[in-house]
Formats: C-alpha cells, structure tokens, sequence
C-alpha cells in the first residue's frame, strides 16, 4: 500500500458520462492485481471530504501507468471528470484482496454489470496472458451506456453484450444471456463478477444449482480503505450457522460467492 | 525541534497529537503508512468484554464537511485483544490508550481491572460513555451526570492507570458531566464523542444508514466541539483532551487555546492518513515562530481577557 | 403546476418552503430580488418588546459547510415593527409569521397578546425560546422542559393566531421540549434553531465573535437537524416545521420524510437569495415526476419500515 | 440591485498575490457609483459557503464593464484568483451606500493603505471627471505590494506613495505623509478614506483636529449583503451620547469619520 501522488497522463469520455483516465504511479502500477483498487482523495479541501475508491481497470507495470474507469455520478466523479492532462491526484493503492482464479484454469468467463466491467477489464488481460480463454459477458440497461471494453481488451477475449432495452445486443440482463448460454452447453470453470448487487444475487442462484465457483467483487461506502475503521463491513457466512462481518477494503472487495450473506 | 511534550496529570505524551479510538483501528493498517511511534498515543477502536459483531451495513455516509457512522462497537472483545492485538501494537512501540464500553457497569469494572495489569504495557484507558451507536454503548452512562458519576466512582478503584473519561457532546450542559467525572475521580476528560444525526436516502424514503442514525464527525462539529472545551475547561481543574473535526493545524490550536492540553484526530485521517505526522511537524514550526518554548504558554489562552 | 399546499394544525401555506427568522429580515431587502408573495411564509427576525441594540462586532463567522452568528437580536421592538414594519409586510401581500423572544414570560405574553389584535394581519406566531446569542433570549426557557410548558401555557390564552413552539437543539433529549411544548398548548413546532459553538482566532488567541460564541447552522447541522426531526416526529401529533441546512431540494425531501410538514430555509437564502423560489420549482417538478399528488403522501415516509 | 451572471472578460495578476478581474455584467456597470461593492459566490457548492464582498474599482458603463482588484487572502481569494476568461460568475449588485462626495468641491482628497485603494480609484476617476482635481495618498507595507494605481487612474491624478519599510516612495505610513503634506499647507476641502482601521483611526484624529469633512468605507464579515441577516453591523455614535448598530452592507460600506466609534 502506497500514498503517492499520481500524475494525469490521459483523459477520455470513453462514452457519455464515463470516464478513462490514465495515471503515473509506478508503486500502484508495478504491485497492483486484478479486483484491487485505488482511494483517490478528490479535492485538497473539504469537497468531497472523504476519498472514493476506484477499481484498477489496467496496468502497464513497466510504463508505470495504470487505469481506472468511472461513472460520473455525484460530487466527488464530478470534479474527477474535468482533471486535466499533467494533474497530480493523491491516491491510496493498490487496496484490498483482489480475485485469485484458480491456477490451472483453462476457460474464465467474466460477467459485469454497468460500471463494474472496469475491474473485469484488468482481469480479463491477466487471465489470457496467462493462457485462458477469457468469455466475457457485459450488461447496460441502454447502448448508450455501454463502455467500449474492446478498447482496453487484448485481442481474442470474447465478448457478449446485453442491453436491457435490447438496443444492442441481447435483450434484457446480462444474466439472461449468461444463463441462456449456460443452457446451450457452456462449460465455465469459474466465474468471476463485478456489477449490481442484483445482478450477483442471481448469479449466486446460478451457483447454487450448478456449484461453479464464483468470485465476486463487492462495493460499501469506505471511509479510510485500509481496514482501520470498519466502515465498509459486509455480513459473510462463517460455517453454516454463524455470520461475520468482513471489510470490503481488506479482506475484499472480492469474495466467494458462497461467503456473501444476501 | 521544539519541545512538543505533554503532561497531562498522570499522563505524559511524547506530542499532543493522538490518534482518535475507532478511527486507526489498533494501528496494524496505518503502520505501513506512517512510524507509530511518532504519534503521541494511539486510542485503540472501542473496546468490550465480549467479541461485537457491529451494525449491518451501509455504516457510514458522507455529509457536509463531515460524516456520520455507526459501526456499532465491532470489536474482537478483551481476550483476542490481550492475546492478538496488545502484543502487535506493543511491539510497535506506540503509546497505547484502550478505549472501553460496556453495557453494565461490572463490564467496565472488569474491563478497567484486567487492563490495568501489569506488564500489559497499557498507557491509559479511556471510558467510552458516549458511543450513540450502540442501543447499551454508554450513551446512557454519558447523558446523566449522576449515572456517569456512579460509574466513574466504581472503575476507579480498580483502575491503577491514568483514567481519561470521553463526553458525549449530545447534552444539554456539557460542563455538568464534566464535573461529575472530575469529582468521583477521572483524572483527564477527552470531549467531543460524535453528534447523533441522521441522512434520509430520498430515492428509498429509508434513512441511509442500517442502524438509521450515526454520529456526525468531522470539521462540520469542529466549532460546536471548541466551543465545548472552551466551557469544560472553565468548570473542571484537570487536563482536556480535545477533538472534533481537526484537520489542520489553525483547527487544533484552536483546541489548545480553547483549553486542551492535547487533542486527537478522528475523521481527518481518512482524507489524509498522514494528518498526524504532519501536524507534528507543523507545530513545532509554529512554535519556533512564535517562541513558543512550551505548549503550556498557550493552553487555554483564549480564556484570557487581555488581546 | 402540482398542489404545493400544506396544512400544519390551523396554518394553512401556500408553499411549504418558508423564510427562516432572522435570514430574511422583514423581507424589504430581498423583495427587489424576488416576489415575497409566493414563499411559503415569512418568518420575520426575533422580536423583542422593546428595542434592541444587539452584539458588537464581529457577529459572525464563516466554518466549513457553516457559518456562526451572534447577531444578538438586534430588532426594533414591538411598537416601531406595528408601525412601520408591519403594514409594509402586509402591503407586500406576504404571509407573515413573527418569531418572539423574551426576558420574562410577561414580556412574551405581552408580544403574543398585541400580536394577535385582529386587523394586524400577523398569519401565526413562533416563540423563540432558542436563541443562543443573548444572554437572556429564550434558551433557558429552551431548555428546560418543565420552563418551558409554564411559558406556553402564559402565552397560549392570549395568542388568538396559530402558534409556533420553537426548539432549541441545544438538549440532551430535543423529545422532552416537544411533548412539554404539545402538552402545553402549541400547534405546531419549528426545529431547530442554531446549535452553539465558538471559532478560536489563533493570530489573537481570543474568540474570533465578540460575543465569543455564536449560534452554528447551515449544511453541517443538516444531519443533526434531520435526527432531530425524525425524533420528533414520532414523540408529537401536532405539525412540524424542520429546518437546519437546506440548500437542495433533496435536502427538503429529507426533512419532509423525516416528518416535517413545511420546511424553512435560512442560511442558505446568503449564498443563494433565489433559494425559495428554486427549490418551489423544483418540488413541483419532483412531484409531478414521483406522481405524488399531496405532500402529505412523503411527510414522514421515513418512518415507515418498508422499503 | 441585481443577480446576474458576470462573465469574466479579462483577468491579470497586477502584482504578486494582487489580481484585477474585469467582468461584463451591464446592470452593474451602468448602476454603481464608488464606494458600492459587489457580493460574489465563489463556487457553487459548500466551499466557500458564504458570498465575498468586493469593492467596484472602476466601471465602463457604455461597454457594460467593471472591474475589481482583490488579494488572496484564503480560500475564496484562491479560487478566485484561478478563473479564466469566459467563466460566469454569480454576482450580487451594485450593493451599500458610497461615497458621496459635496457637489461643489474643488479639490479631493484620497487616502488608501492595502487593498483599500481599490474603491478609491473608482471614486478618483469620476471626481475627475466632474473637474476636480484629485490628490491620492496611498500607502503599503513594502514596494512589492504596491498595486500600479497608475494603471487605473486617468493622467493628472496626483499619486503619493508610501511604503511602511521605505522600499518605494515616502518611508513610514501613508497617514504620516498625509500629515508632513497638511503641515506645508495642504488645504482638504473633502477627505475620502479606505484601508485598515488603524489607519482610518489615525485620519479621524487628523479630523478632529482640523475639523476637515471625512468619508471612510469600512469593512466587516458579511453574509446576505444586502442588509437583511444584521451580521456586519458596526457601531455608530447617534447624536452625543447613544450609539446605535448600522449595516456596513446597507448603511455603508461608506460612512461620516465623525459618525464611527473606534
Ligand atoms: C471497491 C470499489 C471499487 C469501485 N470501483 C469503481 C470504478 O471502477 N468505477 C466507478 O465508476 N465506480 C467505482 N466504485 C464506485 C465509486 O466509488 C462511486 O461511484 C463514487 O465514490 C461516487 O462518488 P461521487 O462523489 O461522485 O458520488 P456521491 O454523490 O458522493 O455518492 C453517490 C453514491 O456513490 C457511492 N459512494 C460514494 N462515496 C463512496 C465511498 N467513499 N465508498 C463507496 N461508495 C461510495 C454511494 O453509493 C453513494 O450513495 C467503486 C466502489 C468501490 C467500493
Ligand atoms: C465592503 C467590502 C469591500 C471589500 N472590497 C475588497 C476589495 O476590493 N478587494 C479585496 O481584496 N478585498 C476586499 N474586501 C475584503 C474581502 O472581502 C476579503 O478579503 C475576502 O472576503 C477574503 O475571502 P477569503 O475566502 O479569501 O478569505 P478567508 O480565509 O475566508 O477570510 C480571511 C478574512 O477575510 C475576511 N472575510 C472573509 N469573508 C468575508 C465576508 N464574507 N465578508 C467580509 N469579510 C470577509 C475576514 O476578515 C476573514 O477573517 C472587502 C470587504 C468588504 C466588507
Ligand atoms: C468511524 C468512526 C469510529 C469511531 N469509533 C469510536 C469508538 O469506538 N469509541 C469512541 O470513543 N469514539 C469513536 N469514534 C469517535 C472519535 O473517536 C471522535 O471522538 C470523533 O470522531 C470526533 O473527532 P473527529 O471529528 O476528528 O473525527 C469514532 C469515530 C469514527 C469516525
Ligand atoms: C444570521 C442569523 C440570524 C438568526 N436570527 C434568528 C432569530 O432572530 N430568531 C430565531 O428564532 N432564529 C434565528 N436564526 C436561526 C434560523 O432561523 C434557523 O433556525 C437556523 O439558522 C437553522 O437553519 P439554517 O441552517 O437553514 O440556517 C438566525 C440564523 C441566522 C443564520
Ligand atoms: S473503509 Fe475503513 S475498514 Fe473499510
Ligand atoms: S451582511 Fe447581512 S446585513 Fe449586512
């Protein structure tokens, strides 16, 4: 975990009202894995006062560079969507426990909701560096909203798109076309996600029924994104009858699916 | 380097600049951010008797210049603390202050008893009796002065460490408690807790927070808290620590010159994890601008009538 | 244009977005900035029976998301307001509340009993037992519950208009004042006025007020307002006007949820002195948007358990 | 009074820490006369929370243009010190009572220290204008804080400079050479005054002793701005014995010497 001031390298509204900025930080970018984040302090002031986190869409270790991706949604996205080209960001990273796919896995199929395809985006290139083949599966309730992921996407990674008014491709959720595909004899090894609370919520009643491991990632309001404060707990199953609860910043934001208490 | 030690009553620290309980955890996270060491002491989060689950979440919302939380105590109880936590965070080489809440007075009795021992390496405790986040947190303790007295009277017999009570802010005279305490035997007040408040998500008509209302922190109640240690310095005789939306170092001289021999830092260090060690060395340039040779020249300064 | 009418008790408002006292003045300032008939009401500054000359300076302050004031109630007594203020007002075709604060009880249930002549055209009077910046100016009446049912009881035979009771936040329990207030005789309660704190100048190392504390709203009080109002709520049948940090519409809808039947905004009428007319559009907007027909299908949706 | 959107036209740091705004805003251009200020918002959320009050340094009816000239002090300052051409800024104005110089005065004259020079050029042109001849005083602690009133000023206004550390100009305050001025027979008719109280403080004795008609603008925190919330009152003697509290945003921000209790 580093403090550091990062450097703006890039701006872009990869499509309306989202944002990709690329950033200098050689600690971040050389130590961070997919499914970890950054908490990015917005203003040096009081506005926002607390820092937001941000997953790492990408990396580039030895440029020293990294990605995220955002949605302008309040306040804080609002002043980072108009940071210019050579600003310095004070930023907090790489945070948490990102996913850790199982180590002789051959097929990954990835299924993001919304804005929660960024920390997809990362893991989708590791996994095929690795020799995987990589299905992603991507949702947005409208075309519009879809985020060009083959931007940032190496070659040969499949995609399928859902949009929820059928604007493009699959009408309805993403987890429609998922479990289509499921029925149509897909085979996934382990599935990992990032999206709507929904959204995993029905994924892990596809888990139920045909014990694919899953890997999810999680978001909570954070104060301190260390695991100091105890502000971002999620209530997770420990054994059958007792539950705890963990801290999104550290011991996730990433857990089995069969942790999470719905 | 100026000297930035402070006395107060029993208690010496090595700056006045604490780290607020619940906002540094028991130090593990930080540690790799900063030298625990250079913090004048390190209130551990809340503890208790038993291990505390806590709040469902969402725990915390942002509000202007502020935030409210409601934790609700989480906390692995007194045994895995002594076993795990103590052990680590002595290692470490910070001061150490443990933080205690209990939902009857015997908690805080055995509680006070057990840290007190020798060889735990624990500096001071300070009483929680102003958590608004839990239903028995010691609120209710906080609120009424003759409660709060009876309880102090019962910890101190059995405290053998310096004895800090913490103050809710959430009372009609702040002062009235903080005789209380003084009286049946706290040897240092620590005020403000936070402010019991409340964020209504308007998309769901629901107040945001599981646990519905949380305590407000942050430079939103800095004035409210000065204003507080002002009072309590003017009614009791013993040393204050202050705290409440201190971010800079224009906020905690404010404190100091309210009345505050020593302040801590809650909510700031979530923007900055790197507050305290920067106002440490803020200070001791201040005070060599000033000639200031020792705290104490401005310790309640503002009480003063001359200009 | 949706039905913005509310009805709290025996006041009827054409609007739901009223002047808070003492941000406003009595409306001569701000009516060349905007048409003083379509806010909801004009809550006109504390009036005293005789005149008053107020604090020295300085009388406020700016804090993060706030401001202080010690304005002291700096007003032109009774008779001055009846003869010049008064049909000024009611020339302006505004609805006019008068916000009343004492030394004595006879002091109020003289400023009650002249207020309410008929012909005045005075639409409702709020009793100011709240205000924090005078020694004497109704917060100990405030705060003390069994004070206060005596004063409300005084004044309740001689006030012929609607009145308004309102609270100081300044309280260990804000629910003990309501009931007392209800059980006396008030039709209605505001909350909440100011909470007190003080702002330290360290170059001078004096209080930065002359009064040395002063009266904190804005955005940072919002979520202890919001608390409060939701406690209310829940302790008291009779209506309730919620205010403290209303800048957004968002902000209204908060308190209307929690349970306030009209809102009053006050500081944020200096950043934005187009605050009242905005957020009326804005609300009729909502609701058209929501399909909400009646305000009084979102006042106090807070409380209801589902979702 | 008006609240209107200004367009910032022109910006300049006329000297370290001191920058001159030149905004187009027609109703306030055409209304003010010197010694009226404007109320600005400085951003359009929480920070800062109030308006900050600023003095009319010059106006341009006919081009519907105005000038102020302002010193970082804090966080307004700050940020206002950082628009750009183009930016639109939230405006309250003309605002307060000016200076209201006798109708047939001849010779006027002029004493600022600090930033409190700014009203006085305003005031310098337009007694000019009217034909009288204009002597301005005015006064900083070094030569780097000198704002270049010349700037400002149309030819034949007479300039006196004073810096307190003797780096440019007369060494020592303005008031003192005000003083040596008076003393080789200087003869005031009106004196019009601003800057810090300590200096309208000595004036005023200056006053009392010569019996010369003075007008000072003073400055105090400010909120509404417009005379409504009683937050910048100032004491002023009534008659000999009583005093009363006056608005320095309504009543002032100019008032008699002979009316101020110091
Ligand atoms: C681990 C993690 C990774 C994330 N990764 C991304 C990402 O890659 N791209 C992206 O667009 N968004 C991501 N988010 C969400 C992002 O943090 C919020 O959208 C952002 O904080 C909103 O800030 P705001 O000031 O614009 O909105 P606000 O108006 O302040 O808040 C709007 C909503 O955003 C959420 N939010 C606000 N502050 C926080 C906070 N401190 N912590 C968590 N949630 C908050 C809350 O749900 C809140 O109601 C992630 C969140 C988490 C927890
Ligand atoms: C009628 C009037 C005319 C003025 N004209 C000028 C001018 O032409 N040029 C110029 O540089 N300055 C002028 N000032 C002073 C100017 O308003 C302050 O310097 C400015 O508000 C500081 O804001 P800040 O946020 O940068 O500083 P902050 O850090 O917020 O405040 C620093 C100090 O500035 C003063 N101040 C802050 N807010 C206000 C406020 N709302 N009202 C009054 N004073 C405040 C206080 O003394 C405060 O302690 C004038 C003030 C008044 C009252
Ligand atoms: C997330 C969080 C957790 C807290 N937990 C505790 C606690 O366990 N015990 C306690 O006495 N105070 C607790 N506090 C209160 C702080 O110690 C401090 O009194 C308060 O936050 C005011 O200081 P600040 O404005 O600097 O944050 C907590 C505060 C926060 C923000
Ligand atoms: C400058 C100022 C003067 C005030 N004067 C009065 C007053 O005379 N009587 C009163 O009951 N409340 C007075 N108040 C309190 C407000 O009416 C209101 O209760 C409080 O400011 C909280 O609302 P806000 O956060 O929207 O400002 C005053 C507030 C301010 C800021
Ligand atoms: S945000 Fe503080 S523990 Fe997770
Ligand atoms: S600033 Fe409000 S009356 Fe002058």
């Amino acid at each position: 975990m580093f403090l550091s001031g990062v450097r703006v390298m890039e701006t872009e509204e990869v499509v309306d009202g989202c944002f990709s900025l690329l950033l200098e930080g050689k600690n971040i970018a050389v130590n961070a894995y997919p499914g970890q984040f950054i908490h990015m302090r917005i203003a040096d002031n009081l506005l926002p006062f607390l820092r937001r986190p941000f997953s790492l869409a990408e990396t580039f270790p030895e440029e020293g560079l990294f990605r995220i991706i955002f949605r302008l949604i309040g306040a804080g996205t609002k002043i980072l969507s108009r940071v210019r080209r050579g600003d310095v960001l004070d930023c907090l990273g790489p945070l948490g426990t990102g996913f850790k796919p199982c180590e002789d896995l051959r097929l990954s199929i990835l299924v993001g909701g919304g804005i929660g395809v960024a920390p997809l985006l990362f893991l989708a290139k590791k996994l095929q560096e690795k020799g995987n083949k990589v299905i992603m599966y991507y949702g947005a309730s409208q075309s519009a909203d879809l985020i060009p992921v083959h931007q940032f996407l190496p070659p040969g990674v499949e995609i399928n798109l859902a949009t929820e008014d059928g604007s493009s491709g699959f009408p309805g959720f993403v987890t429609d076309l998922f479990q289509t595909h499921l029925q149509n004899g897909l085979l996934p090894e382990e599935i990992f996600a990032c999206g709507p609370r929904l959204m995993l919520q029905k994924l892990a009643e596809v888990h139920r029924n045909k014990k694919i491991p899953m890997q999810f990632s999680l978001e909570e309001m954070m104060a301190c994104g260390i695991g100091a404060c105890l502000g971002c707990s999620v209530e997770m199953q420990r054994g059958e009858n007792e539950t705890v609860f963990k801290r999104v910043c550290r011991d996730g934001p990433v857990f089995k699916s069969c942790e999470v208490v719905w | 380097m100026a000297d930035l030690r402070v006395k107060l009553g029993p208690l010496e620290l090595q700056t006045p600049f604490m780290a607020a309980s619940g906002t540094f955890g028991f130090g593990e996270e930080y540690a790799s951010l900063l030298d625990l060491q250079k913090l004048g002491a390190l209130v551990v989060k809340g503890l208790t008797l038993r291990p505390r689950k806590g709040n469902p979440p969402p725990r915390i919302v942002e509000t202007p210049a502020g935030m409210l939380n409601a934790i609700g105590l989480q906390n692995p109880g007194l045994d895995v603390f002594l076993s795990r936590e103590l052990p680590r965070l002595k290692k470490s080489g910070t001061a150490v202050i443990v933080n205690i809440a209990g939902d009857t007075e015997e908690e805080y009795v055995t509680l006070a008893r057990e840290l007190s021992r020798a060889g735990n390496g624990v500096l001071a405790l300070e009483l929680n009796v102003s958590c608004p986040n839990v239903k028995k947190g010691g609120i209710l303790f906080g609120t009424s002065p003759s409660i709060l007295a009876s309880l102090v009277e019962k910890v101190r017999p059995v405290c053998t460490l310096p004895l800090i009570v913490k103050l809710t802010p959430n009372v009609t005279d702040i002062t009235e408690a903080a005789r209380a305490a003084e009286s049946s035997g706290a040897d240092i007040l620590s005020l403000v807790n936070t402010f019991l408040g409340m964020v209504i998500d308007v998309a769901s008509r629901r107040p945001f927070l599981a646990n519905e209302t949380g305590g407000l922190s942050g430079p939103a109640i800095r004035p409210l808290a000065v204003r507080m240690v002002y009072d309590v310095y003017a009614a009791v005789k013993i040393p204050l620590i202050g705290m409440g939306g201190i971010l800079t170092l224009e906020d905690s001289l404010q404190f100091f010159m309210a009345g505050a021999a020593a302040v801590a830092i809650g909510s700031a260090n979530f923007p900055d994890p790197l507050t305290i060690p920067r106002l440490t060395g803020e200070l001791n340039k201040y005070m060599k601008k000033e000639g200031i040779d020792s705290l104490e020249e401005i310790i309640g300064a503002a009480h003063q009538n001359t200009v």
